[in-house]
């Protein structure tokens, strides 16, 4: 278990030096957001108002795109080299290869998302900072969400020849529900009302989300890995 | 005492029995070499010996620690050798992960380069740190996937004496190879592969040495 | 030597514009409609025609260096680039400055601010890309190729408050048409020549920068080959 | 000349004839496409007039996602064996190779958007047969640029160690002025306006975008393919 | 006659040159085997040959149709073996590709298999395949880039006897190895390359056959 834990902070700080050393994901995920966002804005020329009603839906349709950006590489990275069957062949346990990449993946989108947050309200003119509090544990619940269904998903299509097209394929799926309760508790906050009563329900269904994919994924790792 | 030993073990991609019940010991501190036509099954006999696939049917026992070097390199581009065989050292869970690395490196002679990044080595340098990185925590059983493929005459020496220096501290080697020449400077033991099947082990001779083909020949299939 | 005229050219261009923002905001009055905020106009139009300028030597060099395949032309490319694409957050924070005080909101879209907008996600996303290509004659190339495709989008600012018809918040042009107040051309033109040498001397800082960089990776790469 | 259109021809028959018999970037873009479709419900909750606004922004926001997936392939295809080394090392002329692609890119991408279509037209209650006519028109133009840009930068990434990340980035912003045009032209349409006056400004722009990045990248294409 | 000549070739990545001036002659209808250490420039050199790299400075001169089979099969997974030869036919302006194709299929024994998808091929097979593919158009000139790796004796004696046939038949062919052995029962003319120049060129003699270390030794840096 120690050598579990050890083992996923090795794998996680090594993610994280490379991406850190290159800045590929970062780069591509955090200039795509920008992208995102303003292909959204010319595509539905609302009003300031209306833009409040959809600003969650909006802002979780650009974190889920960078998501799937960044949690591709998840597993991709060990490609090159066969560096995945050396991981294996050692003595660490999968899940403890996963957790580290899920971890990693989870850091780099957190970044993404602080990075696009104030551009995000900067070019809608929306105001995120009076709820920043309870807008931070929405936007940490789901993304652990996206990244350890998305690493997960990165492991099982490691081997397919077109993962870059499955990959997406498959998370977008799956993570609906995730991001359905992120996008409302979202434009709650945004909209300035309080996360509580009714609109708790929303984070409930994220931990559930949370709690479930990620016993899941510890779980079935093994089976995914070696085959 | 046996390191390795596989007990008719199958394996099926889908429908296709790559390996069909193939049986293999090997002795602790042997060089096996591990020989086949293409397909006969040996990359996947090595592959569940490392425990990177797991066998349709049959039984593998592995006593003692494993270090493994397939067709990849097993280094990452964007690191430094030395960070590379820190990391590799906190997987494997040996004690002072930075030592290790440190010995790895005068080992392969390495140390001059130990904070160039892998990406710029050569494939000479490549291939030092590769055997530096399944050598790392001194692993009891080597398994090697065709080693020499693409290697000049003066890294394939190199290898050669790496291995040597395993085999002479109590390693057990087992390596897949087409280049039967290099591989029996090394070999104690052969073993051959037919598809899925091992048709022969035994001990290395002087045929073998002086005549590639001859272990073709004597227990290949007839064409 | 070199390192020496870049610094002085820098020097030069931050006492120009010193003295410049002296001359702004000493000497000129308050704008009648706009009040103080006017003169942000000497940096956010300075500030997107010299980029402009530098986005059009990078793709003269671009062209040259798929002729020639001389390495000069690559640094050159990128360190014009960089600076370039500063001063395009340059021209777009001052405009937002500028808009929050006009018109109430930091940003709106229409087709002048987007496309400008989208002149710099473009040539930041050459400078995303150029780092992940490893063979420096591919990178160069790769480049070349993006910094050409890029700059169609200078024109299309341009175009964006020039054609007719199209929807945009932006002041019409008001540059070489009498549109300006004939007090402000000195200042203006002060202003162009102050970013025009700090601009230069951040290029053959970064070229400079870009040649050593690559001895440096040459002469590594010479030691790892061995 | 003619050996050229012959080979153009026959790389596409090829691209076709493989992605038809695997279907892999047909069901995966289809897929994806029907899913963000979804997504985009979810996200944002308005009203069916609302709707008709901003249809023209939604559809083509679907059909460029769509798109990065399709060219994505576009070159990446050659990469397993080396394929793309024999069509360069082959009397084959670079921009014979690249028309083939990108025709073939073209057709496939095609066939996604006329499946998307109707789907479309179901989940968000829009009338698109009114104006089909005109509706192809905008669609063949904007796809070709689509599928153009983004099979000259699938070129320009196939050797770039992350393509799956860097194709998007460069991708999207490239044909952003297309799609302002392509969204402006859809949305004028599905709201019943006739493609006159003022209206042909966004057509024009589809055009001359076409006519230049067309040139460009059969020009540039021999730079890029051999280094 | 020469097929193919390089006068003071350089290839530069980035400041690296990995030729360095490089001159090579070869007669048409010769066999030369292109030799050198890890990261001597045999592959960069093939590549300008066949077009798929521009050299820095210097000049090429191939006399006739080039054919070329790297490291990679270069044939289409998701076609038939038939299919995939027609499509290189058409791209090589083959009068008719679909009778080319059958020729060639004949040629490397594959016609039985002809309508099979090519992933479905074991390794031999597709190496068949690929010969197939890089022969189709009957080119004057050959350019194998370590053709032997990775085969067994089987398939490697396959090869061979493809390329004597084609040498035969006039072609003139130049391959990369590292397995001199192998390539000494083809090879009339032998080059060795080192650190991106030709330090050797001249025929093939005895001394090579029996003991590959030889050219290294006799014409190769002092270490
Ligand atoms: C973020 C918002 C803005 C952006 C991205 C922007 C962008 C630009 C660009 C690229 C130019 C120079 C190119 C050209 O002249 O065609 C320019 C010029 C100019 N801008 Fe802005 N601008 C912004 C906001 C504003 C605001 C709020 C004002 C004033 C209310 C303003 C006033 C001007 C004027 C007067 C010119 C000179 C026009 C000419 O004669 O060419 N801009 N702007
Ligand atoms: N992942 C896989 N999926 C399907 N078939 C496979 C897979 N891996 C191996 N095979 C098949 O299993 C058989 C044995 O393959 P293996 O790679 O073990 O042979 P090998 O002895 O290593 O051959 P070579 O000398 O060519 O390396 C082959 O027929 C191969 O096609
Ligand atoms: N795309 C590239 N980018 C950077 N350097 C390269 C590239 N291709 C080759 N090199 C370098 O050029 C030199 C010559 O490489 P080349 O592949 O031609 O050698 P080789 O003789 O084929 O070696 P090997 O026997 O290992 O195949 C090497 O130092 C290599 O690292
Ligand atoms: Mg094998
Ligand atoms: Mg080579």
């Amino acid at each position: 278990m120690t050598h579990g834990f050890r083992t996923a902070y090795a794998i996680a700080r090594k993610d994280l030096r490379t991406e850190l050393r290159t800045k590929e994901s970062l780069n591509a995920a955090a200039s795509f957001a920008v992208v995102i966002l303003v292909l959204f804005s010319f595509a539905f020329p609302l009003e300031r108002d209306e833009f409040y009603a959809i600003s969650g839906g909006l802002l979780w349709l650009v974190y889920s795109f960078a998501g799937a950006l960044i949690v591709n590489r998840g597993f991709a990275r060990e490609l090159p080299n066969d560096c995945l069957d050396v991981l294996i062949a050692s003595r660490a346990p999968g899940w403890a290869i996963f957790l580290g990449k899920a971890v990693a993946a989870f850091l780099l989108l957190l970044i993404v998302e602080f990075i696009c947050l104030p551009v995000f309200g900067l070019f809608y003119n929306i105001r995120w900072t009076d709820s920043f509090g309870s807008l931070v544990l929405v936007i940490v619940l789901a993304t652990w969400g996206i990244t350890v269904v998305g690493t997960a998903f990165s492991a099982v299509t490691v081997n397919v020849r077109v993962r870059e097209l499955m990959l997406p394929v498959l998370l977008y799926p799956m993570i609906i529900p995730l991001l359905i309760g992120a996008m409302e508790a979202t434009t709650v906050l945004l909209s300035g009302e309080a996360m509580a009563g009714d609109n708790l329900y929303s984070l409930q269904l994220l931990v559930v989300f949370d709690v479930i994919y990620t016993a899941l994924a510890l779980y079935l790792i093994d089976y995914v890995l070696v085959v | 005492m046996l390191a390795v030993a596989a007990e008719r073990v199958w394996k099926y991609f889908g429908d296709y029995p790559a390996l069909r019940g193939a049986n293999l010991e090997v002795e602790a501190g042997s060089c096996m070499a591990l020989l086949g036509r293409n397909g006969a099954g040996k990359t996947t006999l090595l592959r569940i010996f490392a425990g990177l696939s797991n066998p349709t049917k049959g039984e593998v026992r592995i006593a003692g620690t494993v270090g493994y070097l397939g067709h990849g390199i097993g280094v990452y581009d964007d690191l430094s050798a030395f960070e590379n065989l820190t990391l590799f050292g906190q997987l494997q869970g040996v004690a002072d992960p930075a030592k290790a690395a440190d010995e790895a490196l005068e080992r392969v002679g390495l140390t001059r380069v130990k904070d160039g990044m892998a990406r710029e080595f050569s494939r000479g340098m490549r291939q030092r740190l590769a055997v530096a990185r399944a050598f790392l925590h001194l692993p009891d059983i080597l398994l090697l996937d065709e080693p020499f493929t693409s290697l000049d005459d003066k890294a394939i020496a190199v290898l050669q004496s790496l291995l040597e220096a395993a085999l002479a501290g109590g390693s057990t080697i087992i390596m897949s190879t087409h280049q039967i020449r290099e591989a029996m400077e090394l070999a104690t033991h052969v073993a051959m592969l037919e598809r899925g099947l091992v048709v022969h082990t035994g001990p290395q001779n002087p045929e073998m040495l002086a005549d590639p083909a001859w272990l073709y020949r004597t227990y290949g299939e007839k064409q | 030597m070199r390192e020496k005229a870049t610094y002085l050219l820098g020097a030069l261009g931050a006492l120009v514009m010193i003295s410049n923002l002296h001359t702004i905001f000493v000497g000129l009055p308050d704008d009648a409609l706009q009040g103080m905020i006017f003169r942000i106009i000497f940096i956010h139009v300075p500030a997107d025609l010299v980029a402009d300028l530098f986005f059009t030597i990078a793709l003269v060099t671009s062209v040259l260096f798929l002729a020639r395949k001389n390495f000069i032309y690559d640094s050159i490319t990128v360190a014009c680039i960089e600076v370039a694409t500063m001063l395009i957050l340059v021209n777009l924070v001052t405009g937002s400055i500028w808009g929050r005080n006009q018109w109430g909101v930091w940003w709106t879209w229409d087709l002048r601010l987007t496309t400008q907008l989208m002149k710099f996600v473009l040539y930041m996303s050459y400078l995303v890309v150029r780092p992940a290509i490893a063979e420096p004659t591919q990178k160069a190339t790769m480049s070349a190729i993006i910094a050409i495709f890029a700059y169609a989008d200078v024109p299309l600012v341009w175009m964006a408050i020039r054609l007719p018809n199209v929807r945009t918040n932006h002041p019409s042009p008001v540059l070489g048409n009498g549109k300006m107040a004939a007090v402000y051309n000195a200042p203006f033109g002060m202003g162009m020549l102050a970013l025009l040498l700090i601009g230069s001397a951040l290029v053959l800082l970064r070229l400079h920068q870009e040649t050593s960089q690559r001895e440096i990776d040459s002469l590594r790469r010479e030691l790892h080959a061995a």
